[in-house]
């Protein structure tokens, strides 16, 4: 399903929840939702389901405006942040729920629950009650629901928040195949970045009821269009005085410019480690933990502290050891503008990636 | 059967006489239901004989003002037998009653019977007249006249017997005293219930000292074994129930005979006797001569005429500012 | 398309249905008892009201109708909390016989308590020697509408807390919050609009009790006349309009209360 | 503590309905069996008993009906403003405050044959007042609020939220309804029929005046206990009135024996 | 507090959803709970709540059994997966709660709020009602309420599953920061791993109502005590033929033992990157994705699909492309036995620090 939305306003009360909201998404496409808690998201996704009125602004499916189509008519799959399962069916019967409702035959409803079932790894499970259920077993039967009638345009608000790594993957790789093999249009709300990224064709990072920025994910991070998707995106440290650090002199001509340094921005280690030794800063390490496969590295240059990783393969690195720090790139920003700049004093002979 | 159809609606055919079924309708006043329900089946017999024709019955009971508006509001009763003119009046105000029913025999009453007070069994304490329930600590029973027409009855007995004990004083009759007096008796009244069977009701479950009530209610209860002693008061008043066919629902009904028939059977013998057997006062002279001993006559009885007929009655007692109304809010 | 035309005129037929029933079976005859209230004019109807055994009567009843309704909101929560949330021998005894102030004839709950309280009875004798009379007195009209409304709280809490999710609780538990604090703090305010539900209906249910009261309420204008025997007073002695214009007073005066409670509730909750 | 809670609803529940339970018991059998028996078994007692239980099923399912869906419009309904629904939400319990002498009175003022609509009906063959119609509208005002009152506490509570997942799974308002809705609500309505069911019993003011009350007519149970008790004929009221007490325990002993048996 | 659980068992109906249970949490402790959805973690610590009934085994608070004591009087702070938070209080109210009990004078009442209101960014939302906020604002309200009166013991279901990563982040140092400075004993429910190794003193890792181990992050993914553990932490693709990988010829002396190779014991690049060309095996590209701060790489090694990560620095792979792939180590299992095997052709000078 194409979708399109245009001028999207929704207030509760005084309070404004969504703002000028608009964008488009091609059928067949994955669009991750990101954006701060409370930023209007599930607002968003209420109105394309039609759950809510918005108070101004255009909703089109197919260049069809529905603003005034029920839910029942929008051929929309919904998982519900808290589930909303049916507290008086079964596992099976809130999956089969759907499919009931569009008449569909009982042995294929019984193959498809059973096929649901297996996948969302609730074989088993599938005469007990949603109160009979752990918080993650709930959110996979919602997921399951919602998919079951392969619905023409899936929104999900954040459906695997309440499930483990594996069956996240499992569940995500199957949904990325399901989606490609039945052109089916999807929204989700993650607050999971690293999901964002892998699945999503696009991210469209929501901000106090508006849109910041949609794009690849590639995109985004290559290129934020605004401070806050700069900072939002990733991990960063913001470093007020830029202009101290070595190859980045030039930022002082634009006063009041900060930079943000990302921790894949920046290289430690010891000298014998680095060819553009020259383009180095010299460095304390004041930290070193372990982020499950890789070291985070604390160094202090200066007045900076500066946040990287290293990898486990390397020498370990100890805390109050003396080491060259190399800034690769920072993102520079000030009130009127931002870009990326490169570490100047480095030539290195590769064309530039990021 | 069921509910369907509208009331008094008789089964078709009727009016011919001679053959088939004939409904009648009855709306009454409560306390008649007993000498009615033993009434109907002799008028039931004897009709059958005089013309071969069933007589089928449907009978409703309540209080004889409500009974009034019901019938004047669309109850299709055929007979209506309530307990005072005024009801009757409502009646054929609501133009259902064409024909002059008081010209009919006893004046178109049916019974008779007098206010009376009941007290427990041996009178305690020893209450003789209307004049001892203004005693303080007497604990007074009667119904309330805006809801009862028998309490109204009780009212005029209480309120005529002052007056009349004003006239007996100063030769002229006293409103202001009689009124002086309905108010001292209301002063002691405990209770004042819907109906005069409702009060009767709370009486026998051991309220109060003194019940003023219909001298028939009294002695029905003493003759089912209920031990009351029957205060007659010296001063009292006579009262009479009429009975009238509603034309306009018996011609509807085609029923004319048969209800016309049912009332004058009503002023005959056999249904007088029934009535006094049950503790009314007959108005048949001949039934009346017979069961004479039966009932004490009070030293002066005087009938509403005394007190300047029904509409007298309700100007000046019973009106929005009247007597009955002043004693209430105490002025 | 035309399973969606066919909704679209089921709702709508649903919702005409709805509101012209509503309309003719509760606002028609509650705007004809206004109508006639005003059949002989406005004076008449400021007449009427000002009439002192009117308006004491009213009093009267809204007072009783309260205390009725505040023990009975005691009482009713307490057993709508014990009957859902205990399991004791007899409790579906208890719970069937809830409704049965209802289904017994007014006559006879009259009766019942014109022989219970009444001077023969244990209860009247103990009043009596404690030197206050119960039948035909303000307690015998607060008991009788107690009765006849009791079961409305109860069965207005009853289905609120079967569907009342256990996790509040729990986490007010988990606060330190005693099973007390828990009870008023969390539990009661979730059962707080059954508990007006109830309420309400046991108010206005109180306000216009006839059967079970009259029998017992003694009935004395200024002292325990209560409106619904004055209506019927008025309505038996042919002034509808003075029996209208009462009723008025008590359904305008049940009207503000329910708007106001609904009003309260609904900036309470936010909903 | 427990304890002290239950003893409590013991001693209110054997006072206030014990007692005259027992009461109406014993008064029933004050003449043995066959006063009881005489009582049930006159012909007026049986049609009385029959036209209220015609009644009840009558009132029943008309107010069950009407009754949840007003009260899902006005908890759910967005095309309902929400003043007009605070003043709806406020009359729907005035049939409660409207004495039921008056509220009869009403009906018969509205639609007794001197009326418009009531001569016409009454032409039509469909009497209202002093007829089954009549007695049917009466007791359909007097007990209005019941189910309305105990449902929309329920609705309140449990959110919108399952329902909104059904209208995305493409479930219409019926289906929703059904499946979704009526599973939760479903002891609420129960609790509020059994309430009509006994209103319904035991309504008396609104029928009196809209009946006339005519023997093996339109005579319902409670008006033929309150002609008996009139009559001073205890036993034969007693034994109606428990009866009717009967139903009403029994419906809902019948309702608690259905719910355990779902529940195992 | 000191917390001691032994043989704990609880069943629901048939189904045993924990299962002889033992651990302890030292005093100030933070614990991660990890572990596949459904593996009874909420129902660990309902019963350490005294919310559930164990069928057997004692909870020992300080060594004191309190199997019968009611939560009341545990001093416990919980956040439920569910929020569960009291529908009928605003925001401020909810968190006042616990003090209001705990009879905290009124002032000092208000200062929490404000302070815990600032704390989880909901300053301005105090008066509104949970219907009005968001999934996340939620999760905080709750977070906030488990924790204003300071418990002892402090029990958090997935108390940030709902909120995005900067917030997510600040909270947690915060709590860490409490936790040390009131000795505060923590056990939290999470399902993000980085989460859990990030903060937690210790992780338990808890599947099918069993404790499979427990340790500090790094004693578990150094060593994981069971396959399942060494699956389910972090990433890791499964070989079955692991001898067939140079360096591993070794492992076909044990006859059904795999291999487990995470992306971090992988190398891959062009020749010019490796010094131990020998170690290394042929492979092609077959998909490389941009997942946030890296490059995942998909390399075709024969029959052998591994997957690793490329920093962005480094040259990009083409899908198609020849590299050489050097596979550190494997964590071999069989149905007896695991242990971690080197590459044995590396010559690292480096000491094995994995
Ligand atoms: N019914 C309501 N009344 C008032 N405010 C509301 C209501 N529903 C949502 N809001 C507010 O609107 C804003 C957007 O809410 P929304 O649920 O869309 O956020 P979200 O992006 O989904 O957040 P999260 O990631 O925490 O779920 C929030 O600040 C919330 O407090
Ligand atoms: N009331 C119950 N009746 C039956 N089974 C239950 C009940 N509560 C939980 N279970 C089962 O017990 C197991 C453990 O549940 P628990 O909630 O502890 O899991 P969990 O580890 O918290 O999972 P999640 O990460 O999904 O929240 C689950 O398989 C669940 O289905
Ligand atoms: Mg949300
Ligand atoms: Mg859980
Ligand atoms: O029934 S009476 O009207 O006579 O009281």
């Amino acid at each position: 399903m194409h979708v399109e939305v245009r001028g999207l306003n929704k207030k509760f009360g005084d309070f404004q929840a969504v703002r000028d909201v608009e964008f488009a998404i091609g059928k067949g496409q994955l669009i991750g939702l990101l954006g701060p808690s409370g930023g209007g998201k599930t607002s968003i996704l209420r109105m394309l389901a039609g759950l809510e009125k918005p108070d101004s602004g255009d909703i089109l499916f197919h260049g069809r405006r529905v603003n005034d189509l029920p839910p029942q008519e929008r051929g929309i799959g919904f998982v519900f942040q808290n589930y909303a399962l049916f507290k008086h069916m079964t596992v099976a019967d809130n999956i089969a729920f759907g499919l009931q409702v569009k008449k569909w035959p009982k042995p294929k409803i019984k193959e498809r629950i059973a096929e649901l079932v297996e996948l969302t790894g609730l074989a088993g499970f599938e005469k007990r009650f949603p109160h009979q259920l752990s918080g993650g077993q709930r959110q996979r039967v919602a997921f399951a629901r919602a998919l079951a009638p392969e619905p023409q345009l899936l929104l999900l608000d954040e459906p695997f928040a309440a499930i483990d790594a594996k069956i996240r993957h499992e569940l995500r790789s199957w949904l990325r195949e399901m989606i490609d093999r039945l052109g089916i249009t999807s929204i989700f709300v993650t607050h999971d970045q690293d999901e964002a990224i892998e699945v999503a064709d696009e991210i469209m990072i929501i901000s106090k009821g508006k849109v910041e920025q949609k794009g690849t994910p590639w995109e985004i991070y290559k290129n934020p269009q605004t401070p806050f998707v700069a900072s939002f995106i990733g991990e960063s440290t913001v470093i007020e005085d830029i202009a101290s650090l070595k190859g980045f002199e030039a930022a002082a001509s634009w006063p009041g410019t900060k930079g943000l340094i990302r921790p894949e921005y920046i290289e430690v280690g010891k000298e014998n480690e680095f060819i553009l030794l020259s383009a180095t800063e010299a460095g304390r390490v004041s930290h070193v933990h372990f982020r499950g496969s890789e070291w985070l590295v604390e160094v202090q240059v200066g007045e900076i502290k500066l946040v990287t990783y290293r990898s486990l393969e390397k020498k370990v690195l100890q805390p109050g050891e003396e080491v060259r720090v190399l800034v690769h790139r920072a993102y520079l920003f000030n009130d009127n503008d931002n870009w990326v700049m490169e570490n100047k004093l480095k030539e290195d002979p590769l064309p530039v990636h990021i | 059967g069921g509910g369907n159809g509208g009331a008094g609606q008789a089964s078709p055919g009727s009016a011919g006489g001679g053959k088939g079924s004939v409904t009648l309708v009855i709306g009454a006043y409560s306390v008649a239901k007993d000498a009615l329900q033993e009434i109907m089946p002799e008028f039931r017999e004897e009709w059958k004989q005089k013309t071969g024709q069933d007589v089928k019955f449907q009978e409703s009971y309540d209080a004889s003002g409500t009974q009034a508006r019901a019938i004047a509001g669309g109850f299709e009763a055929d007979v209506a037998v309530l307990s005072m003119e005024g009801d009757i009046d409502k009646v054929e105000k609501a133009g259902l009653i064409k024909n002059d029913w008081r010209s009919g025999p006893d004046g178109g009453m049916i019974t008779r019977s007098i206010v009376v007070m009941g007290t427990r069994a041996g009178n305690p304490l020893g209450i003789r007249d209307f004049d001892d329930l203004t005693k303080p600590g007497v604990k007074v029973l009667y119904p309330n006249p805006d809801t009862s027409g028998g309490a109204q009855w009780d009212i005029n007995a209480i309120y005529g017997a002052g007056l009349k004990e004003s006239e007996d004083k100063t030769g002229a009759k006293d409103p202001a005293a009689a009124k002086t007096f309905l108010a001292a008796v209301h002063r002691n009244v405990e209770s004042m219930d819907k109906s005069g069977r409702a009060s009767m009701a709370a009486f026998e479950y051991g309220v109060g000292d003194v019940i003023v009530t219909y001298e028939n209610e009294l002695l029905a209860r003493i003759a089912q074994g209920v031990k009351y002693d029957v205060v007659t008061p010296s001063r009292t008043i006579l009262i009479e129930n009429p009975a009238a066919v509603v034309d306009v629902n018996a011609d509807k009904h085609g029923v004319r005979a048969a209800a016309d028939a049912f009332v004058a059977f009503l002023h005959g013998e056999k249904a007088q006797e029934i009535f006094a057997k049950q503790g009314f006062r007959p108005i048949a002279a001949d039934v009346a001569a017979e069961w004479q001993s039966k009932f004490p006559q009070p030293k002066e009885l005087f009938d509403i005429g005394y007190l300047g007929g029904w509409d007298e009655v309700r100007s000046t007692l019973y009106s929005s500012r009247g007597v009955w109304y002043q004693v209430q809010a105490g002025r | 398309m035309t399973n969606m035309l066919q909704n679209r005129w089921w709702s709508w037929g649903f919702r005409s249905a709805i509101l012209l029933y509503f309309i003719l079976l509760i606002v028609f005859p509650i705007i004809g008892i206004y109508g006639q209230s005003l059949t002989n004019g406005w004076a008449a109807l400021v007449d009427n009201l000002t009439e002192p055994i009117a308006w004491k009567s009213v009093l009267l009843t809204a007072k009783l109708a309260l205390f009725a309704t505040i023990i009975n909101i005691l009482i009713g929560t307490m057993a709508g909390w014990v009957l859902i949330r205990y399991r004791f021998p007899g409790r579906s005894l208890l719970n069937s016989m809830v409704d049965l102030p209802f289904a017994l004839p007014t006559a006879v709950v009259g009766l019942m308590m014109l022989l219970l309280l009444g001077p023969r009875s244990e209860v009247g004798h103990w009043a009596d020697s404690l030197g206050f009379t119960i039948l035909f007195h303000e307690p015998a009209i607060v008991v009788a509408m107690v009765f006849v409304t009791f079961p409305f709280v109860i069965r207005a809490v009853q289905p609120l807390l079967e569907e009342m999710d256990a996790s509040e609780e729990e986490a007010a538990y988990t606060l330190g919050a005693s099973r007390a604090k828990t009870f008023f703090r969390v539990i009661l305010p979730a059962m707080v609009p059954g508990i007006m539900s109830g309420a309400m209906l046991a108010f206005s249910r109180a306000l216009a009790e006839f059967g079970a009261v009259v029998l017992v309420a003694g009935n004395i204008p200024g002292r325990t006349l209560v409106a619904s025997v004055y209506i019927y007073g008025q309505i038996e002695s042919d002034n509808p309009a003075g029996a209208a214009a009462v009723s008025v007073l008590l359904l305008t005066f049940s009207f503000l209360v329910l708007w106001l409670v609904s009003y309260v509730q609904s900036r309470r909750t936010g909903r | 503590m427990k304890a002290l809670w239950i003893t409590l609803t013991f001693i209110v529940f054997a006072l206030l309905l014990g007692i005259p339970v027992v009461r109406i018991a014993g008064g029933a059998w004050d003449d043995g069996w066959s006063g009881f028996a005489a009582g049930l078994s006159r012909p007026e007692a049986v049609h009385a008993l029959m036209m209220t239980g015609l009644i009840v099923v009558i009132v029943t399912a008309v107010n069950a009906l009407f009754g949840v869906m007003l009260a899902l419009y006005l908890v759910r309904a967005k095309w309902l403003g929400t003043q007009l629904k605070r003043i709806m939400n406020s009359i729907v319990d005035l049939p409660f405050a409207v004495s039921p002498v008056i509220g009869g009175l009403m009906i018969v003022l509205l639609l007794g044959p001197d009326t418009a609509l009531g001569s016409l009906l009454n032409k039509a063959g469909v009497p209202i007042v002093y007829a089954l119609p009549g007695m049917v509208i009466a007791t359909l005002f007097v007990t209005f609020p019941l189910i309305v009152r105990e449902v929309m506490p329920v609705l309140q509570e449990i959110g919108d939220q399952q329902e909104e997942a059904a209208h995305l799974l493409g479930a219409y308002a019926w289906t929703t309804f059904w499946r979704v809705t009526w599973p939760s609500i479903r002891w609420s309505v129960v609790y509020g029929v059994v309430l009509t069911v006994a209103r319904t019993l035991g309504e008396f003011g609104a029928v009196l005046v809209v009946s006339g009350n005519i023997i093996n007519k339109t005579q319902t149970a409670t008006t033929l206990v309150y002609e008996d008790v009139e009559n001073f004929n205890l036993t034969a009221a007693n034994a109606v009135a428990l009866v009717l007490a009967a139903c009403s325990i029994g419906l809902l002993l019948f309702m608690e024996w259905a719910k355990s048996r779902k529940a195992s």
